[in-house]
């Protein structure tokens, strides 16, 4: 096996009396695409978060590239009413702030796009380039931080040029085309020079072929930005064809995992998707 | 490339002619005092109105507490500029703490190039007194979200007041009483700059230093946040770093502008800093266009101007050809003016300027059109 | 402190308390379903105080306090369609700036149509009897206010908890896009919050100003201000929150000046909603929610 | 239509600057000179300011003209409000600066004009109060005149006053930020604890506060023989009933603030009892000029839908309107540092007595009014002069 990037440990959420996770275990090679499917409200999203730090599991560890980003074990009220199957709780408490974590070079996008709207295409890359600005407020105010600020230009035209946004970049991120918003997100979360690249939903409300494109890009991003990618997909077209490895999800619970072919033949996946999705 | 040198030269003109104009106008003070003062009151507003903009329309941090920070700065400055012989004067009826007084004494005794740059320190003082409140007051509130943080910072900007008033703090904010014989804008340059046209060089270069912030990386950061704050955290901003940062130069600035308004009153009091003071810097605000700088500062002058000078004679009772015209009468003003702002709220949302910023191509294009038009009637 | 003296100071926190509690529920219904401190509410609460003063001119009391609480409803039905109804799908930031400017407006308003001097509240001759107990002396409206609020919650929650329209109420505070597709007229529910809380607010006015006895077009502004952070205290949305929150502030506030600190009164409230919201924001009864990434 | 909405907006502007200075500049043949009323006409003075005004208005009505030179002048009364706000203030004198005033009169309210003092110095014109007691007014300031007399005098009168009722404990209540309402309550502390009285209670309350109880509580328990609690006429009647309300017998007393009918009007019967000092009594002219002034302005008040009792206030502005008279007439110019000069020398015989300003630029009163409220009026109960 090789470099494992990110995994989870016994990644349980529960959110009042309800565990929306439970018991999660994921290990995510580098370099390669791994899907997480489920039908819906299997606890994908909040897998997500709780991964990028927008929410604190209840109990369990993640680990990215080496280090403890988040861990954690019930607590106060949760301690009474705590009902993960993985019963033993962990010791320490780490909590990593979503940004920070972006920082550590993990970067998302969202199931329903989150650009920001008002500012223009451009802007919008720009912005995300700030994460790892080395001028403080008052050197980067007074411009004194010239070359840098030169080159997170550059980079951002550059980047614009490979996801084939430039002809784009002055409008409002808003304004475009459907399609072209999902590219552009893709593009900001690129743009803080992720490792790895987690994506929600990419292709949620895509027509067939957008899908086809998107797989291509994903395909073509991955090579030349060196990514690992971890992603959430309804499209099984689109898993099937881009992901080195699958886990499924239902009722919180990993029920399958494997390569797409063992997938496609999983009778207890084939049991959670039965009227829920083409398969 | 033509057009930026065409731009970089109407800017360079506007300015010359607004600095002959401002030269002008203090040649001939005297005969236009409500000029003066409504320019000197509205470039003071307009600095705290573009502080307010950073924080409201550009962080999205809909904050309600400008007036506290503007009384700090206020207060600073006042009680280090009060000359010594007339502390006694101005806090006659509790004294003066014997540590302010042997300070200021201290200053009154040092060489004159301290004491000509002690102004523009006590000014620099109040704003990072100011800065240094909202960092701490920053961590707490900063957490809370739109409507709970604006009401959070009128409560403590109403905290800040209740203080500055309070007879515990007599002998230095002379509490109940105010302050007064506080000196006027000091003179920069041994003179080349009189008195006069000091406040407008202060918030020039207060201005010019938000608009580059706003233009630097932070603050396209901040911009982000306004936009979205979750996609903004995803995309490795540091949201309480970065709101801390705008909330305390936005504080600071505020102070700055209430340490000059200080020097224009000559006397304040902690009523002058209450929740009216608030509305009214927000009112500009929104007048002028929630996220436009020019707006803020275009608006100011107007508000200001509308406020003190134009629309007065709707207080005074009005008398056409011998007939009296009917609700011309004190306070009518105010109601016009209300009546204004709820239509800029309800129809015009954006304001003056929107989240535009004046731009000389705007301008010569819309002249242009209008021009062009004619001609194609024609 | 003598024992009376304790005693008397309860009686004014108490009675002060009843009419912050009233004023405090209209906050919290506004809030509980449009997301909005309605900044003018301090100020319906004002002009209900100048309503009053010109009915009570010219019709004998009882028929004056209908006069004055139907006009206070209608006023607090009429800012809703007039200034926050156009602004219904606008940023939060922006309805929040127009009930500001509404309170701005009827401030400047009423200055200019009855002046800044403040107007003497006419008397209530069986209002304002007073009572002896022992040492401690009070009018019958002191006494009349806590208990007369209280009434009024009950009622009013057994009308938020048994009627359709209170159920409808509750239903739009909880989601207020589901409560639309469920086929819930919005319009009429958000009116009629508007009603109800003006109308308290009326009758929060009446007890307060008689007992107080003077209207200013500022009298509104820091008692609506206390409200909210009443309303807040006890967890937004949350009727008997609103109730505790207002009688705890009208309590403290009362012994704060008694003890000599009365400038830090004001400052305590405000003191009180910034500790409260960093440590329990959801106020003291109010459900927590969680919000979505 | 956006665009046509501007338009119409900035049009409007620019018709009301017009409106503006035309209503300043409008040229005649007939000379003027022109007095600036500066006056709080809303905010929590405006009553007060008012009733100051309309005292001016009634001495220009009487007193259209001056001699300057030998020409005939007319005196234009530009009013402006300032709000009884120390901000407005500032920019109210602007105002009044920059339409020409030659002498400017007030305020009610000795805030807004220790506020204003400054503004009338650097442009140099002078200034006469007519109401503003505090000390700090004119201290200072060779601009600031007044034509009445200060809080430490009148402080001291009350003090005397009650000490002479056979009060030995006092209480005292006074207003958080105003300088007014604290300056006169400490000046009264000092004289009745010099006396040898004993204040016994010393409450404060915030600006637009109505609620008395708590601090009237804590009075009751102090047990005073009187209560002194100079405030503006908001808060007035709200002390007074409250302190009934709540069984407080002791005595009431106030400085000049509360010698207005309103306050009687909104307490009823509380009143009854209320002492204060005052600087005018209409049932006792001194002077020809005070019996004329009163049976006119009477008629004044009534045109104006006033009720008819003559406030302290109206009188002194209208000495102040007449002190001003006399200056002009006296520089023989309308010219600010010219009347400032003649200020100093001038002897004005006004309705509340003889006016001449000594070195501070105070009038040299030494005669306060006691009045009480009996029976729903206010009724002259002696005068009291204290040597400095």
């Amino acid at each position: 096996m090789s470099e494992i990037l990110l995994s989870t440990e016994h990644i349980t959420m529960q959110f009042g009396g309800v565990v929306a996770v439970d018991d999660l275990n994921i290990q995510i090679e580098k370099d390669k695409i791994t899907a997480l499917i489920g039908p819906n409200g299997a606890g994908k999203t909040t897998a997500f978060n709780v991964i990028t730090g927008g929410y604190q599991a209840t109990n369990g560890m993640v680990t990215f590239d080496g280090t403890v980003i988040g861990e954690n074990y019930p607590r106060a009220k949760m301690k009474k009413i705590y009902n993960g199957s993985y019963k033993t709780p962990y010791e320490k408490q780490v909590v990593n702030t979503p940004d920070k974590i972006t920082r550590m070079g993990m970067a998302r996008t969202f199931q329903n796009i989150r650009l920001f709207k008002e500012l223009t295409v451009f802007e919008n890359v720009l912005i995300a380039k700030h994460c790892h600005i080395k001028a403080g407020l008052f050197s980067s105010t007074f411009t004194l931080n010239r070359a840098e600020e030169q080159k997170m230009q550059d980079d951002t035209a550059a980047l614009l040029e490979k996801v084939g946004l430039l002809e784009n970049k002055d409008d409002i991120s808003s304004s475009l085309p459907y399609g072209k918003q999902r590219r552009l997100e893709i593009a900001r979360a690129l743009a803080t020079g992720p490792k790895l690249l987690l994506l929600d939903e990419p292709a949620a409300g895509m027509n067939p072929k957008e899908t086809e494109e998107l797989s291509a890009f994903i395909k073509e991003i991955k090579e030349s930005f060196n990514l690992t990618v971890f992603l959430i997909e309804h499209h099984m077209n689109l898993v099937m064809e881009i992901s080195d490895h699958i886990y499924v999800l239902d009722y919180g619970k990993t029920i399958a995992e494997g390569n797409p072919t063992e997938i496609q033949n999983n009778p207890a996946v084939i049991r959670a998707y039965l009227g829920d999705e083409e398969l | 490339m033509m057009k930026i040198r065409r731009n970089q030269m109407l800017t360079i003109i506007t300015l010359i002619v607004l600095v002959i104009f401002l030269y002008w106008l203090n040649a001939h003070r005297h005969q236009n005092g409500m000029l003066v003062s409504v320019l000197t009151k509205g470039v003071i507003l307009s600095l705290v109105a573009v502080s307010m903009n950073l924080l409201n329309g550009f962080t999205g941090l809909f904050s309600l507490g400008q007036a506290g920070f503007m009384s700090i700065g206020a207060y600073t400055t006042a009680i280090l500029l009060i000359p010594v012989k007339n502390l006694d004067g101005v806090y006659y009826m509790n004294g003066i703490s014997p540590s302010i007084r042997a300070f200021k004494e201290l200053v009154a005794a040092s060489p004159q190039a301290v004491q000509i740059l002690f102004p523009f320190f006590a000014l620099l003082l109040g704003g990072l007194l100011a800065a240094f409140a909202a960092a701490l007051v920053g961590i707490a509130v900063l957490r809370l979200k739109s409507d709970y943080l604006a009401i959070a910072t009128l409560g403590l900007s109403e905290i800040v007041r209740a203080i500055f008033s309070s007879p515990q703090f007599d002998q230095i904010t002379n509490g109940s009483y105010g302050l007064n014989k506080i000196p006027n804008f000091p003179v920069m340059l041994w003179g080349a700059i009189p008195s006069l046209i000091t406040p407008f060089i202060i918030v020039a270069i207060c201005i010019v230093f938000m608009v580059m912030l706003i233009k630097s990386s932070y603050g396209r950061a901040f911009k982000a946040i306004r936009e979205d704050e979750i996609a903004a955290q995803a995309m490795g901003i540091n949201l309480f770093k970065h709101k801390e940062m705008s909330f305390v130069i936005s504080s600071f600035f505020s102070a700055i502008s209430g340490g000059l308004l200080a020097m224009y009153m000559r006397s304040i009091e902690a009523k002058t800093f209450s929740i009216t003071m608030t509305y009214d810097i927000l009112l500009i605000v929104v007048i002028g266009g929630i996220g436009s700088v020019t707006g803020s500062i275009l608006s100011a002058f107007l508000v200001t101007a509308a406020k003190e000078w134009w629309l007065r004679f709707f207080d005074q009772p009005l008398v056409i050809g011998g007939w009296h015209v009917p609700l011309f009468k004190t306070g009518f003003r105010m109601v016009i003016f209300s009546l204004l702002l709820m239509t800029v709220v309800l129809i015009y949302r954006k304001g003056l300027m929107g989240t535009n910023e004046f731009s000389w191509d705007r301008l010569i294009a819309r002249f242009t059109k209008r021009r062009s038009a004619k001609g194609g009637a024609k | 402190m003598s024992m009376t003296t304790i005693l008397q100071h309860c009686l004014t926190g108490i009675s002060l308390g009843g009419a912050y509690a009233l004023i405090a529920i209209g906050y919290t219904l506004v809030y509980g379903i449009l997301r909005l401190i309605n900044f003018a509410h301090g100020d319906i609460f004002m002009m209900a105080g100048y309503f009053m003063i010109f009915a009570l001119a010219s019709f004998p009391w009882p028929i004056a306090i209908i006069i004055t609480l139907t006009v206070t409803t209608l006023m607090g039905i009429g800012i809703e369609r007039a200034a926050y109804k156009p602004l219904r799908s606008a940023p939060r930031m922006s309805i929040m700036i127009s009930a500001i400017g509404v309170s701005y407006l009827l401030q400047n308003l009423s200055t200019y149509l009855f002046t800044a001097i403040p107007r003497g509240y006419p008397e209530i001759p069986f209002l304002k009897q007073i009572f002896q107990i022992g040492t401690i002396s009070a009018s019958f409206v002191t006494l009349l206010t806590p208990v007369l609020t209280i009434i009024l919650v009950i009622i009013l929650m057994l009308l938020v908890n048994n009627t359709k329209t209170g159920m409808a109420m509750r239903a739009v505070s909880k989601d207020f896009e589901t409560a639309q597709l469920m086929g819930i007229n919005i319009n009429r529910v958000i009116s009629a919050t508007f009603a109800i809380g003006s109308l308290l607010a009326g009758v929060g006015s009446i007890l307060y100003f008689t007992d107080r006895m003077s209207v200013t077009p500022f009298s509104g502004t820091l008692p609506g201000l206390k409200c909210f952070v009443a309303a807040v205290f006890g967890g937004i949305g949350n009727i008997p929150g609103a109730v505790i929150g207002g009688f705890f502030i009208g309590i403290v506030e009362t012994l704060l000046v008694a003890l000599g600190y009365s400038t830090y009164s004001d400052a305590f409230t405000f003191l009180l909603l910034i500790v409260m919201l960093l440590v329990r924001p959801t106020g003291l009864f109010g459900e927590k929610t969680v919000e979505k990434v | 239509m956006k665009k046509l909405t501007v338009c119409l907006l900035v049009l409007v502007l620019l018709t009301s600057s017009i409106f503006a200075t035309g209503t300043t500049e409008q040229k005649s043949d007939v000379k003027e000179v022109v007095i600036g009323v500066f006056e709080p006409q809303t905010g929590e003075n405006g009553g007060g300011g008012y009733q100051e005004v309309l005292g001016m208005r009634y001495a220009n009505l009487m007193y259209p003209t001056v001699q300057i030179n030998g020409e005939t002048y007319k005196v234009r009364l530009v009013e402006a409000d300032n709000k009884s706000d120390k901000t407005e203030a500032v920019t109210a004198a602007q105002s009044l600066i920059s339409s020409g005033a030659s002498v400017v009169l007030g305020s009610y309210g000795s805030g807004v004009s220790i506020a204003a003092g400054d503004i009338f110095l650097d442009n140099q014109v002078p200034a006469i109060g007519a109401s503003c007691t505090n000390p700090q007014v004119t201290l200072g300031n060779d601009y600031y005149f007044r034509v009445c007399f200060l809080d430490p005098f009148q402080g001291t009168v009350m003090a005397n006053y009650a000490w002479q009722e056979g009060a030995k404990n006092a209480a005292v209540i006074t207003q958080l930020g105003d300088d007014y309402s604290s300056g006169l309550g400490n000046f009264f502390s000092r004289a009745f604890t010099k006396l040898g009285g004993q204040v016994v209670s010393e409450q404060q309350f915030q600006t637009n506060t109505t609620d008395f109880k708590s601090i009237l509580t804590n009075i009751k328990a102090a047990n005073p023989d009187v209560i002194f609690a100079p405030s503006s006429i908001a808060t007035a009647p709200l002390i007074i009933k409250q302190a009934r309300e709540l069984g407080l017998t002791a005595k009431i007393m106030a400085g000049d603030t509360w010698e207005n009918s309103s306050i009687i009007e909104n307490a009823g019967s509380s009143a009854e009892g209320v002492a204060l000092s005052t600087f005018f009594d209409d049932s006792d002219p001194a002077t020809a000029e005070a019996a004329k002034f009163i049976t006119g302005f009477k008629k004044y008040l009534v045109e104006n839908k006033q009720p008819d009792i003559i406030p302290a206030v109206s009188a002194l502005g209208y000495d102040a309107y007449l002190t001003a008279l006399q200056a002009i007439e006296k520089a023989n110019s309308t010219k600010g540092s010219a009347i400032r000069d003649a200020l100093v020398s001038v002897d004005v015989e006004g309705v509340t007595g003889r006016i001449v300003f000594n070195e501070n630029g105070d009038a040299n009163k030494d005669m306060a009014f006691i009045k009480t409220v009996e029976n729903g009026q206010f009724k002259f109960l002696k005068t009291v002069s204290v040597a400095n």
